[in-house]
């Protein structure tokens, strides 16, 4: 396509209303917990990756930088949600 | 099979919307975390499923060896060590980010012209994610003392700055109208990855969280972008969460630090901290020993703690946990006073008093206590300086003014535990410290608040 | 289209996501103004009943309902959007 | 021209979206609004600029019909029929769904079958839209007292309902798989319209809100159903939107009740509210003068006044402010308490006290005075009766048992204005009438406050 298509405008508006009225709401007590929660989902792009590498006659050099992408994309997504777990599992009410 | 692939996106996204959602509360938090790695699955599982994709090995082998690198990564860093581990992570994130632009744009230079707007929208993927990449090694290295985690700041560093971003702004464009130029690129991908450093050496070691949320927000909105190029909803929504997050943990710092974005950005901030420490020391300064200031907690009815980044950099966490533990056996109503740029990263003091198992309940917001300050008895500071700072409030002419504190000056009594008279982060001199009613406790935070914990267990022994 | 097009269903979630977390966050003075706003706002459907009305080759009946759905749909978000206004002009802080 | 039609979509979607947002605040609900009319009219030029829409007389005139009997409808209405008007205003735009559902079924019936999904997307559509329309019409004259307002119950109601509703989903589903049967198609829409009145009418006066804002749930997903019927995105946001809001605000308000959809709905609740004055007149009551009451008022240093439905019914809410205004130069601290289902739509009271003039800021919610009210010197209750009746806190046998409630009994003293001793809608005996602490004011609420307010200004006369 030559020109923006305006559906994936639109779903990017509702996403990033939606973002900013979910994020408002996350208690301060969860500012850490939450930067790597979404550092993690940022990792989606993984998908990109995948399609890239596994994808029909691709290049040696796409397939290189795909597997690279993948590999890196992982770590991030990995990490991301055990360290998210890892701190909430800590946070606890009184006498629990 | 394919038709299945559009609503897996579309039950990604929702699952990664819920995420969101059940973050908003402790209770529900875990919760939100088992839906975000769902959907993920779920995103991922449909990529692998799609029709186009025919050759697994190399992929299953990067998926293993990411894993073995990333659970390590995730289990034996140290809870003090959260931002660092979250700007690496970043810098991974965006690397892949970089890297599948990149792919994409081999592909655009030997097919035939795919139409503008694809293309721009591949250029300014990479951009925003080879630059964050760079950014956030460079903030993994402040933050881990790599590097010097003051702001290192040059005689015409911003012309270099501009030169570089418009450089790099230029020849994305030439390669955005003509991806052919392929000789063009890996000058692109230098001058952006270039940037990515530049753009973060002059900012200080603690204005590294203000930064990394701001990479966290870009590398959503490269995830965006991607999915703009490569017609792909679920990112587009993946990535407008993410840019929303860090877009707002961004301004969140930056209004507790009364500062602006392009304050935290090319201010310099911080780049001072060593020289600052006033000369005025004919000031007299009250130190006193763990055994006093165990004798006036125990007396105390109500003691407020304010930890800061000391009570990070000490790991004094057990120990504050303890000392919390023995006040309360007491019947003393101890509080944990937050600043919301306490320690190194939003939430940091949060996550290390849960990790010493300090109930949540006990931790207050900053706008909660101030107003009951003047009743409280005793104020214990932890290795916080510029939060609890008066001159933000009372001197006009600070650096940090107008940033709102803890008024731990307004207790009865103050103790101060941290190992000298030298500044904080932002470097400028802290007046609570000659006031009347504070005691300071000299010594690393950990020892100190054992110490007193000790006398307050009736062990004994201690400094003095 | 024979099936559901996954493309309104993303958008549809992510829109009703958005109105709950919208309306969550809408203080209880102002409930009965957000009913009539919402009201208002749901005579969007005027976009359909014009197209009935007006496109080309419209058969008599066609014509007929569509003329009085736009009249209704009129009706409803003037009145809507009028009476809201009416109310919200009236909160007023002390001392204005 | 076509091309801005999709972008307009957006603009319009996203205003509405703020619009939502807006509103969430007194001091920017204004803005919301111009954001909705400003994306209404940009919905609207985008509908009109399609190249498909050749003939626009018929619309112009409709548009300005509309306009004509819109205009007065929302510059005439009394502040005090709220309610009903927003209950016909649904009619109207319900009515139009169903009529623009009828049209395309007609296109389809005649065109080669356009496949099942668009077609149950119709026929779930008219069936919102047919049904909101009517059970409307019936909230609207319950509320507006042409109906009898209380329950109609009658035996196998649920029987003939249940039997109704099935033939319609049943000729639906006919309808759907083969739309050419156009016989039927009458004998769907009038099921359907006779369904609606049959759901409201076994549902009390001031359960109407409730209702209503599940009418308005029902509108917004039919405008989705058209919406995905059609293909038009900017209907199905509008439309979740709206379903969001009506679904939450039912929510809630059954909630504030402590009461299920489901007996709402189905409950036949408030059928006896006629007859239910317990028999039980042995005990006290006493009553008490404009000027006693005006006397006692002055003297408290604090007030809360708890206004209900009969401040409505009575129009009293103009005296009510001036009695605000007397008692606040007197020095008398005055507070409004509004119960999220006092009166017949919630936030009914805030609407009549802002329109009376009375500052929001006087307004509290339940959840923050009830901690208060043992420090009340005098509650002033004007015609609210379940939402203070104690009953609801203390005799889980009650009616309305477990519905939070403001609690008036805690205070000091209680003055109840209210014109007999009659019950409320939920037909339960008050308790709170025979205190010891409370003292009723019998008349009219206009008349009564009025009165109270006189003597505050010195004016003498009223009731004695
Ligand atoms: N958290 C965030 O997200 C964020 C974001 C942006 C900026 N910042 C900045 O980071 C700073 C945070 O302020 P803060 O009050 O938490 O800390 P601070 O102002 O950085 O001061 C930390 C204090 O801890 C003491 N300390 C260091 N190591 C210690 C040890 N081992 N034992 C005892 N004391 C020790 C230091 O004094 P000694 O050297 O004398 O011991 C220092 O004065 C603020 O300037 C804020 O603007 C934070
Ligand atoms: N607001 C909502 O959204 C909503 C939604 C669902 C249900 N409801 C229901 O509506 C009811 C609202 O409760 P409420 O306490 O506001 O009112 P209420 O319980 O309906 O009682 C109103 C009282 O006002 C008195 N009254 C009527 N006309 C009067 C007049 N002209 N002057 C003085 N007093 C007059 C009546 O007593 P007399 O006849 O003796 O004067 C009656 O006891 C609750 O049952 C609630 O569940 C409300």
């Amino acid at each position: 396509m030559t020109a923006l298509n305006p559906d994936y405008l639109f779903v990017f508006i509702l996403a990033a209303f939606l973002g900013l009225q979910l994020i408002k709401k996350v208690s301060p007590l969860l500012h850490s917990p939450l930067m790597s929660l979404t550092n993690a989902i940022a990792a989606v792009v993984i998908v990109g990756a995948i399609a890239i590498t596994g994808e029909e006659g691709a290049t040696p050099l796409a397939k290189t930088l795909g597997t690279i992408a993948v590999f890196c994309a992982t770590v991030n997504l990995v990490s991301g949600f055990m360290i998210t777990d890892r701190m909430l599992k800590m946070f606890k009410r009184k006498g629990s | 099979m394919d038709a299945f692939v559009p609503f897996a996106a579309i039950a990604a996204s929702s699952l990664f919307i819920l995420s969101l959602m059940w973050m908003s509360h402790p209770t529900t938090a875990r919760r939100g975390v088992m839906a975000g790695q769902l959907g993920m699955a779920l995103a991922i599982v449909g990529a692998l499923v799609h029709h186009d994709v025919v050759d697994y090995d190399l992929i299953i082998i990067a998926m293993i060896a990411g894993t073995a690198v990333g659970v390590p990564m995730a289990l034996l860093m140290p809870m003090t060590a959260i931002p660092q581990r979250t700007a690496i992570s970043h810098a991974f994130g965006a690397l892949a980010v970089g890297l599948i632009g990149a792919a994409e744009y081999y592909k655009h230079a030997h097919a035939e012209y795919a139409g503008t707007f694809v293309l721009w929208a591949l250029m300014f993927e990479m951009i925003l994610g080879f630059l964050t990449c760079t950014a956030s090694v460079v903030a993994f290295g402040k933050l881990q003392e790599l590097l010097p985690s003051k702001a290192i700041v040059f005689r015409g560093q911003r012309i270099v700055n501009a030169a570089v971003a418009l450089g790099a702004v230029v020849i994305a464009s030439m390669l955005a109208l003509d991806p052919t130029q392929t000789w063009l690129f890996p000058l692109f991908v230098i001058l952006v990855l270039l940037f990515g450093v530049l753009l973060v050496i002059p900012i200080g070691g603690a204005d590294m969280p203000t930064v990394i949320a701001l990479l966290n927000s870009y590398a959503g909105l490269a995830a965006s972008a991607m999915g703009f190029a490569l017609g792909n909803k679920l990112l587009i929504v993946a990535g407008a969460l993410d840019g929303a997050s860090g877009f707002i943990l961004a301004v969140i710092m930056c209004k507790a630090m009364n500062r602006s974005f392009a304050n935290v950005m090319f201010g310099g901030f911080g780049a001072v901290a060593a020289g600052a420490v006033g000369g005025k020391d004919d000031r007299v300064v009250r130190s006193a020993s763990a055994e006093e200031a165990a004798m006036q907690l125990e007396n105390a009815a109500s003691v407020v703690v304010i930890p800061g980044y000391g009570m990070a950099v000490a790991q004094a966490q057990h120990k504050v946990s303890e000392l919390y533990q023995a006040l309360s056996k007491k019947g003393v109503d101890v509080k944990f006073a937050i600043h919301p740029v306490a320690g190194r990263m939003p939430g940091h003091m949060n996550v290390l008093l849960a990790e010493a198992n300090v109930p949540y309940e006990q931790l207050v917001e900053l706008d909660d206590i101030n107003p009951e300050m003047p009743q409280i008895d005793v104020a214990l500071i932890i290795g916080a300086n510029d939060t609890i700072n008066p001159a933000a409030r009372d001197d006009p002419s600070s650096g940090i003014a107008g940033m709102p504190i803890i008024e731990a000056d307004r207790a009865r009594s103050v103790f101060v535990i941290k190992r000298s008279m030298s500044a904080g982060f932002a470097g400028v001199d802290n007046p609570i410290y000659y006031n009347a009613n504070t005691q300071m406790l000299f010594g690393d935070a950990k020892e100190m608040v054992g110490a007193i914990a000790k006398e307050l267990q009736g062990g004994g022994g201690g400094f003095h």
